[in-house]
């Protein structure tokens, strides 16, 4: 029998359930960021070897955008219409997906966990089923600040930020919470010129101590690296886009990055402590299916959103449509995988409005400070930690 | 009066042929056709001027945000949203070009093209300062199907049909001009500047028209763009983009329309297709492969393409007449 | 007695320097309606320099250029409107158009509404028709040297300048030449190494050496002068 | 003994009809030759396909013994043949000095090649004044004698012209037929000399050679070519 | 006040690489009269050679010699292989090709090497030394700034003073003119290019162990804004490279620190619209041809 009654599903046959993606795999952003679909396929192969979810198995489509969002456009639009998918899962980064934001709502695509940190796949009445995976920037400066105002409230803090949304956002959350004549010195940079010399110069010209960073992983290690060079050692406090321990210490080289990086604080939501269940499994998915490739943030956060697809496609129903798939992401069922509870919700398209504070302790990146959520005004509180047990090996249904 | 007629009869056959593709063929269609009025802007200003624009990229970008500013701030019925938003895109580009090729009328090759590519560079820190949106850009109108029209064909289709016209309009202009008068005075500032002076010709005023007259296509071109996908962003104007225009112009055969219709369907669609091959081959190679092939064979096939052609596609038929100017006469001067 | 129309060309004091070296140094000439002048001296005498100054293409330190009795348009563009043509010592032809391309385009310059029917008129008078669709640069020398004139000669010039016309052609195209320039009514300005064409064309012969005039005068007169015949026939004139 | 000796040359432009077509020529040592043609007859053609500068169709060129016919075009000036070729064949981005120095270049080093091109300022005071100007601010007269200087600071043993009166006043041209003159009879050096002044070109040779058709129309010496009024009225129109 | 000197002297060790870079081009300019649009990713190649050549030694002067000498290599054969069997005076084909070649080397590159960056350790300390308690110039910063000054000396004289130089630009200027010179104009271009490319190679491998790391786009934006250096400049001039290549090092610098990073290309735009308007062939441009 076709799925869904009468009207065949697009991207859903009795064996296989088809999803797109649109990554950077070429050009400048692929450095960063073509680790993730790759860990994403990974996850769905190690599930699709275990019998699938609901007996079909997930074919995941991915195209290569080399972060322009013209490319975007082609590759997205040929995901709908040429390989009909069932939905868009993860696209990666915030002017390449949005413009095709308005294209999928007019298709009636659902646009899941898309991966970037913009307050704009957060928009239920507009965008009905588009839905954000990352933790927004605006909370993850709000967590920042409010831990380094914990930690020491007379400290002079500073940002640096990508000339972007990303950057932005992050200077918007601290701003929240120290006020916005609070913040000694605000700098950024531009991802085309790697070079922050300048910047750091002017930072540490302005006496900061702590020094909040909106930067991705390569930015980071070049701030760290370059102030090292200036003998110079504030205090340093990373959004979760750039301050992967592992990707770092690739940059700086594993012989330096464990004294540079001592003490750098961050936050995250996703179960990145080593040693733990999902940690295993996923190292365990990352050796057999994936050809042992390097395991940073990006393995985690790729077979994270993998996981969480899997775990709503399980609650979509025996004959999944797009209507029954995002309810079941807006139902407020799905648990996720992360160390904070999981925020979708019929009238919010955000997925984490938590996040735990890490620390860098002698070459092992943690979670040891407090929980924080943060109120859509930028009102900061403290919670309980709720990890996300592993069950059934990871594989929902 | 033959140009028109010409003009009239390949729009009806592309608009015909719309109906035998599909809504992502039909997608592709429409990119090309912008690709294709800003490479014919292109293509006649290099072919028949010598000044070598690297930043038509920008001159599109300007059409797009003018077409989408334009369009959005009219609060009326659609048509008349999308002819001011073409009358935007066309006088945003007409007016960037125009100070463009006031400096382009003084520059040799070389120097043009430098400051055309910083232009390109500078694109999205413009967009930063400018109010127009950042990286995000800005969100142009959406055109559905007229009603009359909706359950005939898919919005893809419509759009096809938009994009034809408008390049058509863009570019049927361009073919009289380049035919007329005033491409006999570009052609004569191309072979020899003291010259034309002598005869007449101001170099100066002739370059710099030829610049107008490029960037306004190219302006509209930008406008397709921002039909078919609703959006202008600084991301998509970038300098691979203008690159492309480039070998489309050049793959196409300099100063040929026709070679421009087959170049920018060249650079749209070629790329897709060795990518849709690649992807079809077993990808037992690991994920370094991906997407790196597909840009890797394009590549190696625009160098032999212009090893084994280096006049262009559109010259194919006439092999005699690129020899003849390939070998430099013997008896050039006295 | 008839009032004296002004000179077509005269040229007063003229001085051009490039850099240290003084091209021109107070010059003075005048060309008449329909007089053929010619403009000799040995080479790097400044010659050329003087059809430059004429043109607007080289600024002159110091002098005057006056057409008709009005100075001379400072834009180069604007001299073919003021009825002044003139060819290039090397060919500057347009390579790539057509012959008859080439002869519309000063034609179309000048926004003439007959410049296909004045083209084509021009090319014949010069026996060019049959060679009128063919690119010029892929044409015989004497045949580009043609068009070259053509050129010069479709808009109808009050005055032209024409530079080493006969240079590189053989006896036979400089007797056509001469035909050619023996039927012209304009006033011609001529510089030219064949000393015999010169002779037998020019009304009066301006000498240039080292950017002075030398001598003046008719072509005997100047054939037969001393410091001419050192500095620019040479013991050997006769071959 | 012959210099430099063609045989069969056969010469073209694209697929076009042969312009140079099976030709021989022996060109004697130490003689000036004219070489003589109405426009269009491929003097220049033959010089150039002569240097490598066009490709022979067929056909073999013989140096002093020496096969050219494989040789690159600089391999060919190395081998002792020198070419002052149509237009005005100067470097115009470089200096006078740096063009003349150019041309004694592989010829002479250190003090010698200065002493050389001392020696050609001494021939061409023209250029002396202008040492230091680039060439394209040179008269066309000035290039033309810079570009022969050139070719001479090679001392080549067979030295093409083509042309070299074209642009030189009267005075600068007898001056130029006497260096060459004079450097032949001194230097052995053998000229062929492609002139479309026909009388000038055989007042000063030895031998003259008409082209007509693609091939060699009369061989002889040059003071019978001017004498003999059929060939002067069919082919030298004087 | 701290700043400016601290600003000025971070401003002038990127010039430094920048004015290398553009010399490059210039090199490439004067002996082959086309603008190499693949420079950037022929030197990141070359620089792979380097990295494989110090991982595998542990030597970084091993490294810079197979660097050079890989640069040399690949511009030559870029060359001899492709840029030759284009028809002469026309530019297009040359990028077009250029362009592509850009292509299959960056692909080729992430494809063996991985998109990542991979981190390249200077021969010197980059700690700057401390002057009245602003930082300036590092030990490693006086390396670069040393290593082009030499190389731009050594250049500026095997141009202007040397046969071989002038054989270089006869190639370049009359190819067939300087044939009949007797100069071997094949081996000149070929020359040429190994010369330009093994430049740009030196000034990427300066420049990377400063940045993220070697990646296949390591020296993209080094080849855009030296591009503009030498448009600058004057594509002829070497000094001018030098000037230009400085002055926008400064002026990047300087528009980051006190205004904003993504101020910079709009000051470089802006500084070569200024210049151009008042000289269009460059700061240091060859006086114009006569026209007649
Ligand atoms: N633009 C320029 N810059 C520098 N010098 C120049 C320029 N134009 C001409 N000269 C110099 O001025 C002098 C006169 O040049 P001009 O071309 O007028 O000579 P000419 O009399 O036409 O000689 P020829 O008979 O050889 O053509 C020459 O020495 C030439 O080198
Ligand atoms: N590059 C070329 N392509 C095609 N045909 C050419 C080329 N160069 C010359 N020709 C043709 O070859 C023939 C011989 O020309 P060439 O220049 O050798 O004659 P020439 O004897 O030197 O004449 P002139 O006295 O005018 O210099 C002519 O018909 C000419 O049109
Ligand atoms: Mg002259
Ligand atoms: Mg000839």
């Amino acid at each position: 029998s076709t799925p869904g009654g009468d009207e065949s599903v697009p991207g859903v046959t009795d064996d296989t359930v088809t999803i797109g993606t649109h990554q950077p795999l070429t050009g400048p952003a692929a450095a960063g960021y073509s680790a993730i679909s790759a860990a994403t396929a990974a996850y769905f192969e190690y599930v699709n070897a275990n019998g699938g979810i609901n007996g079909r198995d997930i074919e995941y489509l991915v195209k290569d955008d080399a972060y322009d969002p013209a490319a975007t456009q082609t590759a997205v639009r040929e995901l709908v219409t040429e390989d009909e998918v069932f939905a868009i899962v993860n696209g990666l980064g915030t002017p390449t997906h949005t413009s095709v934001l308005d294209y999928l709502d007019q298709q009636g695509v659902p646009d899941l966990f898309v991966s970037s940190g913009s307050l704009t796949w957060n928009q239920p009445r507009v965008y009905e089923r588009t839905f954000a995976f990352n933790a927004d920037y605006v909370t993850e400066g709000a967590a920042l600040a409010q831990y380094a105002t914990e930690q020491d409230p007379d400290a002079v803090i500073c940002v640096l930020g990508q000339d972007d949304d990303y950057g932005a956002g992050i200077t918007e959350g601290v701003e929240a919470v120290v006020g916005s004549n609070e913040v000694a010195e605000v700098q950024d940079y531009s991802v085309s010129s790697e070079d922050l010399t300048a910047q750091i110069g002017a930072m540490m010209g302005a006496g900061c101590e702590v020094n909040v960073l909106g930067t991705i992983n390569g930015f980071t290690a070049m701030a760290v690296g370059t102030a090292a060079q200036m003998e110079w050692f504030p205090r340093w406090y990373v959004s979760s886009s750039g301050a992967d321990y592992p990707t770092l210490a690739g940059y700086l080289g594993e012989d330096l990055a464990p004294a540079l990086l001592q003490g750098m604080v961050s936050v995250n939501y996703l179960p990145s402590s080593a040693g733990g269940e999902w940690d295993a499994l996923f190292r365990q998915i990352n050796d057999e299916y994936n050809d042992g490739a390097p395991y940073t943030g990006n393995t985690i956060f790729g077979m994270s959103v993998g996981h969480l697809f899997a775990e709503a496609l399980a609650a979509a129903g025996d004959d999944p449509t797009r209507e029954s798939l995002v309810a079941a992401v807006e139902s407020g069922d799905l648990l996720g995988n992360g160390i904070v509870p999981l925020s979708y919700s019929a009238d919010d398209h955000a997925a984490y409005r938590a996040v735990g504070v890490t620390v860098v302790d002698e070459g092992v990146q943690d979670y040891a400070g407090p929980v924080y959520e943060v109120a859509a005004g930028g009102q900061v509180t403290a919670i309980e930690a709720s990890p996300v047990p592993l069950e059934n090996e990871g594989i929902p249904g | 009066m033959r140009t028109p007629l010409r003009a009239l009869l390949i729009t009806a056959l592309a608009i015909g042929g719309t109906f035998g593709l599909d809504p992502f063929r039909n997608y592709q269609l429409a990119t090309a056709a912008a690709c294709f009025a800003a490479v014919a802007g292109l293509t006649v200003l290099v072919g028949l001027t010598g000044q070598l624009s690297l930043g038509h990229a920008v001159l599109m970008a300007a059409g797009g945000y003018g077409f989408a500013c334009a369009a959005s701030a009219v609060d009326g019925p659609a048509p008349v949203a999308l002819l001011a938003g073409l009358l935007a895109a066309a006088a945003v580009s007409g007016l960037l070009g125009l100070l463009l090729g006031a400096a382009a009328a003084r520059l040799r090759g070389p120097y043009l093209a430098g400051l055309t590519l910083a232009l390109v560079i500078a694109l999205p820190a413009a967009a930063s300062t400018l109010p127009l949106g950042g990286d995000q850009g800005v969100r142009a109108p959406f055109f559905p199907v007229p009603e009359a029209l909706a359950s005939l064909i898919a919005v893809e289709q419509w759009h096809a049909w938009l994009a034809i016209v408008i390049a058509a309009v863009a570019v049927t202009p361009l073919m009289i001009l380049r035919s007329g008068r005033a491409g006999l005075r570009m052609r004569a500032v191309l072979d020899d500047e003291t010259a034309s002076r002598l005869s007449g010709v101001d170099p100066g005023r002739v370059k710099t028209g030829a610049f107008v007259a490029s960037a306004v296509p190219a302006g509209l071109g930008g406008a397709v763009l921002a039909v078919a996908t609703q959006q202008v962003t600084p991301g998509g104007y970038g300098l691979a983009f203008s690159l492309s225009l480039v070998v489309a112009a050049v793959a196409g055969g300099l100063g040929s329309i026709g070679g421009a219709a087959i170049g920018s369907v060249l650079v749209t669609v070629l790329p897709w297709a060795i990518d849709e091959l690649v992807g079809l081959a077993p990808s037992e190679f690991g994920q370094r492969l991906d997407g790196n092939l597909a840009v890797l064979l394009f590549g190696a096939g625009l160098v032999a393409l212009t090893l084994a052609w280096p006049g262009g596609l559109a010259r194919l038929p006439r092999p005699a007449r690129l020899l003849r100017f390939a070998t430099p006469s013997t008896t050039t001067e006295r | 007695m008839t009032t004296p129309s002004p000179p077509r060309l005269a040229v007063r004091g003229l001085e051009v320097a490039f850099g240290g070296l003084t091209a021109l140094d107070g010059v003075d000439f005048d060309v008449h309606p329909g007089e053929t002048v010619a403009l000799i001296g040995p080479n790097g005498a400044g010659k050329t320099t003087v059809f430059n100054a004429v043109c607007g293409l080289v600024k002159p330190r110091k002098g005057t250029v006056r057409i008709d009795g009005r100075p001379a348009p400072a834009k180069t563009t604007r001299l073919l409107a003021a009825g002044v043509a003139r060819t290039l010592q090397g060919l500057g032809l347009f390579d790539r158009l057509t012959v008859l391309d080439n002869v519309r385009v000063p034609l179309v310059a000048l926004r003439d509404p007959d410049a296909d029917a004045k083209a084509r008129s021009t090319i014949e008078d010069l026996g060019l028709t049959g060679l009128a669709h063919r690119p010029a640069g892929a044409l015989p020398y004497p045949d580009r040297k043609r068009t070259a004139l053509a050129r010069a000669l479709a808009t109808g010039p009050a005055l032209l300048l024409l530079d080493e016309p006969a240079g590189g052609l053989g006896p036979g195209d400089i007797e056509d030449l001469a035909e050619v320039l023996d039927g012209l009514r304009c006033a011609i300005l001529l510089v030219e190494h064949h000393v015999d064409f010169v002779m037998a064309t020019a009304d009066r012969i301006v000498v240039l050496d080292f950017g002075r005039v030398i001598a003046a005068g008719t072509p005997d007169e100047v054939r037969n002068d001393p410091a001419v015949e050192a500095a620019y026939l040479g013991v050997e004139a006769a071959v | 003994m012959s210099a430099l000796a063609c045989e069969g040359l056969t010469v073209g432009y694209g697929d076009g009809a042969p312009v140079i077509d099976a030709l021989h020529l022996d060109i004697a040592e130490g003689a000036v030759t004219a070489l003589l043609g109405a426009n269009g007859a491929g003097k220049t053609t033959l010089l150039r396909a002569l240097t490598g500068l066009v490709p022979l169709r067929a056909g073999r060129i013989g140096l002093g013994g020496r096969d050219l016919t494989s040789m690159s075009t600089e391999d060919r000036m190395r081998a002792g043949l020198g070419l002052v070729p149509e237009g005005r064949s100067t470097v115009v981005e470089l200096t006078v000095d740096e063009n003349l120095r150019l041309g004694g270049l592989w010829r002479h080093r250190g003090k010698a090649r200065k002493a050389a091109v001392e020696e050609m300022y001494g021939l061409f005071p023209a250029l002396d004044r202008r040492r230091r100007a680039p060439g394209h601010t040179l008269s066309g007269g000035e290039r033309q004698m810079l570009a022969l200087a050139r070719a001479l600071l090679a001392q080549p043993r067979v030295l093409l012209l083509d042309e070299p009166s074209l642009g030189l006043a009267p005075k600068a041209t007898a001056q130029l037929l006497g260096v060459l003159r004079a450097t032949a009879a001194r230097t052995g050096l053998t000229v062929l000399l492609a002139e479309q002044n026909a009388a000038s070109a055989l007042s000063v040779a030895q031998r003259g050679v008409v082209l007509s058709l693609g091939s060699v129309a009369a061989d002889r010496p040059a003071a019978d070519l001017a004498a003999d009024p059929a060939l002067r009225h069919a082919y030298l129109g004087f | 006040m701290d700043r400016l000197v601290f600003l000025l002297s971070a401003g002038l060790a990127r010039g430094a690489v920048l004015a290398l870079f553009a010399l490059s081009l210039v090199i490439v300019w004067r002996t082959a009269r086309v603008v190499n649009f693949a420079q950037a990713a022929m030197a990141a190649a070359a620089v792979y050679a380097a990295f494989a050549v110090t991982a595998a030694t542990g030597s970084y002067w091993a490294g810079l010699a197979a660097g050079l000498a890989a640069g040399a290599l690949l511009g030559s054969a870029v060359e001899r292989g492709l840029m030759r069997r284009l028809p002469a005076h026309a530019p297009l084909p040359g990028i077009i090709v250029a362009i592509g070649l850009v292509m299959v080397l960056q692909a080729g590159l992430a494809i063996a090497f991985g998109p990542e960056h991979r981190p390249m350790h200077p021969p010197f300390s980059q700690r700057p030394f401390v002057i009245g308690g602003v930082p300036v110039l590092s030990p490693y910063d006086l390396f670069t700034l040393g290593a082009a000054a030499a190389v731009m000396a050594g250049l500026a004289l095997l141009f202007n003073r040397t046969s071989l130089g002038l054989r270089l630009r006869a190639a370049a200027f009359a190819p067939e003119t300087a044939r009949l010179a007797g100069v071997r104009v094949p081996r000149m271009v070929a020359l040429g290019w190994a010369l330009s490319v093994a430049a740009a190679s030196l000034a990427a491998l300066l420049l990377v162990p400063t940045e993220l790391g070697l990646n296949p786009h390591a020296a993209d934006l080094l080849f855009v804004n030296a591009f503009a250096v030498a448009v600058i400049g004057g594509l002829d001039s070497p000094a001018g490279a030098l000037v230009a290549g400085i002055g926008t090092g400064l002026l990047v610098s300087l528009v980051t620190g006190y205004a904003s990073a993504s101020a910079a290309p709009l000051a470089v735009l802006a500084l070569m619209t200024l210049v151009l308007l008042v000289r269009p062939g460059g700061l240091l441009a060859a006086k114009e041809a006569r026209t007649a």
